[in-house]
């Protein structure tokens, strides 16, 4: 009797055992295994995906035998999902833009990363990995300046202060908010007008008097791109190289140039999720990311500046990326707490 | 002065609607999508909805236990909000408006045209929705834009001498939207037309009406339950439509949806957002349930009798 | 006399839907046979380059391949569902009914991106991480409230007395459902499938937060893609698309003839 | 073909008492009618025959078995629809077949069983046609087809003819008429047309507000209606009030304003009570004089319309009242409106009906 109770029990308690372990093997994909094969990080899409791949998936996949799973989309879905499966990661590396990397940082998704682990880390320059505090590392980063169709503007723009010249009557586009160079072109206004990221108030003043000037507010690269292309636009107030040097290379009579005061930062980075059960791999692939050889590579690939110090890139990326003493750095640690409101202010006093 | 009769209780209907069996049945065949609906939106969406309750805490996304209604008085007291809801009901209206007006005048196109060019032009209709909205949008520029087809035509012909401003307006909205939903009104208008008897258009004919007037009086009310589908459809699409609203509007064009986007995934405040969310619901579902109950209460006595 | 101006002026609506419809449409093909590496109108030079750059891009190949097969199984599997919940709304007398059917187009009206995040916690919480399940469950909320509203179109137009017809000779429950009501509303049915999968098929909102690095949709790839490139191959893209779907109809029209999908007899 | 029964059936919608204790035998072979305005309970009584209507109370019998809680599907009827309900994405063949395989019969039999169905409809060449390509006539003998394939029980008829020019339906009388009795068909027809039912039936059934009024042959339903409104509804448009001055168990002596007529009686009627009589407009004769045998009240012609074969006068009468009279001749020069009259008919024309 007792005996049937234990055997019936031992047969429930095996099935159940099976069952979990299917429900595993559906749930991560593959097995985990101690010397890990794969992980999965995540990628810009287009050329940067392109020359990702090119550049230091693919020669680092046949260094090492370690695949890499890219998963692209936005930045802030990958944020969210890693804040959500904070416990499990389904994302082992995050390359995250600002200001994602920062809110990364600042909700601790991202584990410590030292120059013990990551060797190459030595040769970073201190700022791109100091923000981070130091649980994440810059792999490039790009600058913020202004592109113009050389073709169509009575004056060419050359401070960010010309954003408000009134030739420019309804032909200027800046980021809608959220978008990448929104907050960039907020602590613009604010600087420029005597505020900082301490005191953002004289930004919407700044910002209310730009409302005349402005066609639209761009929500991506390719509204640029369309925005400019198509002349609908003349200016575009923030943007990165990208799609400006995008446009110039298909021809088109744009110029970009960053302005006097100063180049606005836009830089990616890596954050190895806390849980993650594939840390030493990806550390690995980082350790190769930053290596110079790689960097250069990369970096003329996609026209970026490296963050490694001793990379030296060529000519036309050269000319194309700020140099590291033109950038403005802003602390985004203060911005990002205040974001709401920001945006808030913005949708009221700005956008709507 | 029928809506008393109208509204009669059920178990005044003639004997011959009135059904004994397969109530039951009726029970058993909505269970599976209520299911779906409870397990895949429902129950998800309320773990969501409940954080509005909660203060506003940027980057949190647990819930917590201090309660508050804190949520709903800023949108409440914020003429800012009100008036951005009251712009997002506005342009679904348009939108639905235009969409049913258009749409059932495709459909009748379509329903009237010869049977081996029907197949083409469903194709025509449904187009629209085959291509990426981000490039669709790139289409419109070229039609819409300052230097685009409409303005350069115009300008050519010299009726205006400065580019009207088109695109990035509360129009470029609706037209951006009219243009994907249509085909959503006009199939169901479209099924609905296929089942009416040719000889009732026929009848109002000879009764006198002409073609506009048998067209609204007696073709389209017989098509009412392919047109209620289609304005429910169309009118929710637009209420929670966020790209094209984002990529075709102007500066002052946002929806309750580009809010609730950026406080979803730009600024991390999941307690607005969810509070933003639940307004939304709550004034489509109110306005979805008017509308169908509207349709209910004027077609009862005679749609289900055929 | 005025119908002569009305016929006239309804032909005149008629042809400006068809040119509006297609106006954007034919200026996205036109913009893919350029040669120029940015969207730009008009061509300066023309190429099929933006063709073979699509379809070199395994991203967007691969993501159809996904796309499709998430659209056509949500679609499958959202069908059964939404017709039989739209054969129960059909007989049912209950007070509820109006509660039930806003409750059916409820997964249009939350917006996608909310119910992929609700999807994304939820789904985590129960420790659901297949991609393509995800996928699946999203997509088919997506599907669902089309099938369910136009097949209830159709349905409210079946004289009841056919069924009854069907009862008295003979036929069982489930007789007079698949051949005399299923047949009948087949239109309507088709035209919520039609929707269900275009719509799915083109979901960025709702996939964006279900995606994986195995498994991501087209639009969730055409939209990284434009992320940092600008050319016309997404145009090229959208323009197959276009292509794909008039074969597919010109086929579906010789094998069964579209008038047995688009009319009831 | 089966007898059919109907016990003390009752049904509600809600308050109201659609059908109200109903009974009634059809005896295997007959045609019966249920005949009454709309609203009387005959559709509900016919949809509960039928089984697409649960009864509230009382039985429904097919054989002397209670099939009351057996579903249409399974009672094996043929039902002929108002609205024809012909399966519109079927051919007439289709149409025919079906309740054949829902019964599973081989497809040898029902190709066999199709083709004589539209054979004794005369149909045989339509059999590949939609119900939308077919006329009126067409489409009502593929419903008639489609019912009595299956060798039904019953035949149930809902106001089949409704929709009929009037042509058409008296030639689909006849052939209804014609197929029911060379086929010896069980049949539940309703209608409200007395004309149609007096032709079709075998026996009648008059309702009025949920109940029988009378069961009987055409003739007894005609001849000796039992109640105001079974004589009213079998057109006796006059109706004469009066009280009853003299009676005994087979005579009574009715006086109607000045006038005093003596008519048969079925049963007593007490001295004192009122009473209706009831005449049919055709007995009634206008004249200036009468027989002394006749019944007759004076009044002046009001309005004489002609109907081809017959003339119809109204007479005012000087309390108030007015009779109608119509007559197989055409109109005499003498008998014109304004003109004083006599109307007189014979005292066995007269139904005496208590007030």
């Amino acid at each position: 009797m007792g005996n049937e109770q234990f055997s019936s029990t031992m047969n429930r308690r095996s099935f159940l055992g099976a069952a979990g372990a299917a429900g595993l093997t559906i749930g991560f994909g593959a097995p985990a295994q101690a010397q890990s094969k794969e992980f999965v990080s995540t990628v810009f899409g287009g050329v940067y995906e392109r020359e990702y791949r090119k550049h230091i998936i693919d020669p680092f996949e046949k260094e090492t035998g370690i695949k890499v799973l890219t998963k692209t989309g936005l930045s802030s879905e990958w944020l969210t999902n890693s804040i959500v499966n904070r416990r499990s990661p389904e994302i082992d590396l995050l390359l995250l833009p600002y200001p994602d990397s920062i809110k990364a940082t600042m909700e601790g998704l991202g584990m410590p990363l030292t120059v013990a682990d990551i060797p190459n880390i030595s040769q970073i320059a201190p700022e791109w990995y100091d923000q981070y505090d130091k649980a994440g590392i810059g792999l490039d980063y790009v600058g913020y300046g202004i592109a113009y169709r050389e073709d169509l503007v009575p004056t060419p723009p050359k401070s960010w202060q010309d954003l408000w010249n009134p030739a420019y009557k309804g032909k200027v586009t800046v980021p809608e908010i959220g978008q990448w160079g929104s907050w960039e072109l907020l602590v613009v206004a604010a600087r420029l007008n005597g505020g900082s990221e301490d005191n953002m108030e004289p930004a919407f003043a700044a910002l209310k008097r730009l409302k005349p000037n402005i066609k639209q507010f761009f929500k991506s690269g390719v509204d640029i791109a369309n925005l400019l292309g198509s002349g609908e636009a003349w200016v575009c107030g923030m943007t990165t190289n990208i799609p400006a040097y995008g446009l110039i290379d298909a021809g088109k009579p744009v110029k970009f140039i960053y302005p006097s005061e100063g180049a606005m930062a836009g830089a990616v980075s890596y954050h190895i999720a806390k849980n993650s059960k594939n840390a030493d791999a990806c550390k690995k692939f980082i350790n190769f990311a930053l290596g110079k050889d790689v960097q250069e590579n990369f970096c003329n690939g996609v026209v970026a500046a490296p963050t490694n110090i001793n990379a030296v890139v060529n000519e036309r990326t050269r000319q194309r990326v700020p140099s590291r003493e033109h950038l403005q750095l802003f602390s985004w640690a203060k911005i990002i707490p205040q974001m709401s409101e920001l945006a808030d202010r913005w949708n009221q006093e700005v956008a709507f | 002065m029928s809506s008393v009769l109208a509204i009669k209780p059920l178990s005044n209907t003639p004997a011959s609607t009135r059904r004994v069996r397969h109530v039951d049945k009726s029970t058993f065949l909505v269970l599976p999508a209520c299911i779906v609906i409870a397990a895949a939106l429902l129950i998800p969406l309320a773990n969501v909805l409940l954080l509005s309750l909660n203060r506003s805490q940027p980057g949190v996304i647990e819930l917590s236990s201090n309660f508050t209604l804190a949520n709903y008085t800023r949108f409440l007291w914020s003429p800012f909000y009100m008036r951005v809801l009251g712009k997002t009901v506005y342009i679904a209206a348009m939108t639905t408006t235009l969409c049913t007006v258009f749409g059932a005048i495709l459909a009748m196109a379509i329903w009237r045209a010869p049977q081996h060019l029907r197949g083409v032009i469903v194709i025509v209709v449904i187009s629209p929705l085959l291509v990426s909205i981000v490039t669709r949008t790139f289409g419109w520029m070229i039609v819409l834009g300052d230097n685009g087809l409409i303005n350069s035509t115009l300008m050519s012909l010299g009726v205006i001498n400065e580019p009207l401003r088109l695109m990035f307006t509360d129009g470029a909205v609706i037209v951006g939207l009219l243009h994907v939903f249509l085909p959503l009104m006009v199939l169901p208008i479209l099924t609905a037309l296929d089942r009416i008897d040719p000889n009732v258009p026929q009848a109002a004919n000879t009764l006198g009406a002409s073609r506009f007037t048998t067209a609204t009086e007696v073709v389209l009310p017989l098509a009412a339950p392919g047109l209620v589908s289609g304005i429910t459809i169309v009118f929710s699409l637009s209420m929670s439509s966020y790209i094209t609203p984002a990529l075709m509007g102007g500066p002052d064009s946002g929806m309750i949806t580009t809010l609730i986007y950026q406080q979803f995934v730009v600024t991390f405040n999941w307690q607005f957002g969810a509070t933003l969310v639940a307004i939304l619901l709550a004034v489509s579902l109110v306005l979805v349930a008017v509308i169908l109950f509207e349709f209910a209460r004027r077609t009862r006595k005679w749609m289900v009798r055929q | 006399m005025t119908d002569i101006v009305q016929g006239y002026s309804f032909r005149i609506v008629v042809w400006a839907l068809y040119i509006f419809l297609l106006a954007p449409l034919v200026c996205v093909v036109i913009v893919s046979f350029n040669y120029e590496p940015v969207q730009s109108f008009p061509p300066s030079a023309w190429s099929l380059r933006w063709y073979g750059e699509a379809l070199r891009n395994s991203n967007f190949v691969n993501g159809a391949f996904v796309s499709a097969w998430v659209a056509l199984g949500a679609t499958l599997i959202a069908t059964p569902i939404g017709v039989m919940a739209a054969l129960g709304l059909w007989s049912s007398s209950s007070r509820f009914k109006p509660a039930l059917e806003a409750l059916f187009i409820a997964p249009i009206i939350v917006p996608g991106l909310v119910t992929g995040i609700s999807l994304l916690v939820a789904l985590s919480a129960v420790e659901m991480r297949a991609a393509p399940v995800k996928l699946l469950i999203g997509h088919v909320l997506i599907v669902l409230p089309y099938v369910i509203r136009t097949t209830l179109a159709s349905l409210a137009q079946i004289n009841p007395s056919l069924k009854e017809a069907a009862e008295t000779l003979g036929a069982s429950y489930r007789q007079t459902l698949f051949e005399i009501i299923l047949p009948l509303v087949r239109p309507g049915i088709v035209a919520g499938m039609i929707f269900g999968f275009i719509l799915s098929f083109d979901d960025v909102n709702v996939s964006l937060f279900l995606v994986d690095a195995r498994t991501t949709t087209l639009p969730i790839s055409v939209m990284s893609y434009l992320q940092y490139s600008f050319d016309p191959s997404v145009a090229a893209i959208s323009s197959l698309m276009i292509a794909m779907t008039f074969v597919i109809t010109l086929v579906l029209e010789r094998m069964f003839g579209l008038k047995r999908l688009f009319a009831g007899h | 073909m089966a007898q059919v029964a109907l016990k003390n059936i009752v049904a509600r919608y809600g308050s109201f008492l659609a059908v109200d204790h109903v009974s009634l035998t059809i005896e295997s072979g007959q045609f019966v009618t249920l005949l009454g305005p709309s609203g009387c309970g005959k559709s509900s009584t016919l949809r509960i025959v039928a089984g697409l209507l649960q009864p509230d109370e009382g039985a429904v019998e097919f054989d002397g078995r209670n099939v009351t809680a057996v579903s249409a599907a399974k009672r094996n009827i043929g039902m002929v629809f108002q609205s024809l309900a012909l399966f519109p994405h079927m051919t007439v063949t289709d149409n025919v077949a079906f309740g054949l395989r829902m019964k599973k019969m081989p497809q040898a039999d029902i190709e066999n069983q199709v083709r004589r169905m539209l054979q004794i409809v005369r149909l045989d060449h339509l059999a590949d046609r939609y119900p939308a390509q077919m006329s009126g006539g067409q489409q009502q003998r593929v419903a008639l087809a489609r019912a009595l394939a299956v060798t039904p029980s019953i035949l149930i008829l809902d106001e089949p003819f409704g929709a009929l020019d009037r042509k058409l339906r008296e030639a689909m009388q006849v052939e209804l008429h014609a197929l029911t009795r060379q086929l010896g068909i069980t049949a539940l027809f309703v209608t409200h047309d007395q004309e149609e039912a007096l032709m079709l039936s075998d026996s009648i059934a008059v309702m009025n507000k949920g109940r029988v009024e009378q069961f009987g042959t055409p003739a007894e339903i005609y001849r000796a209606p039992r109640t105001e409104f079974v004589a009213d509804f079998m057109g006796m448009t006059n109706f004469l009030p009066g009280e009853v001055v003299d009676s005994d168990s087979s005579s009574a002596k009715v006086r109607v304003g000045s006038a005093v007529f003596s008519t048969s009686v079925k049963d007593t009627i007490a001295p004192g009570e009122a009473v209706k009589l009831a005449i049919r407009p055709e007995k009634v004769m206008i004249g200036h004089l009468s027989a002394a045998d006749m019944c007759f009240l004076e009044g002046h012609i009001r309005q004489i319309t002609y109907h081809g074969n017959a003339s119809r006068y109204v007479v005012d009468l000087p309390d108030g009242g007015s009779i109608i009279a119509l007559q197989q001749q055409s109109p005499e020069a003498s008998l014109a409106v304004g003109s004083n009259v006599r109307a007189h008919w014979s005292p066995e024309d007269i139904h005496l009906f208590r007030a």
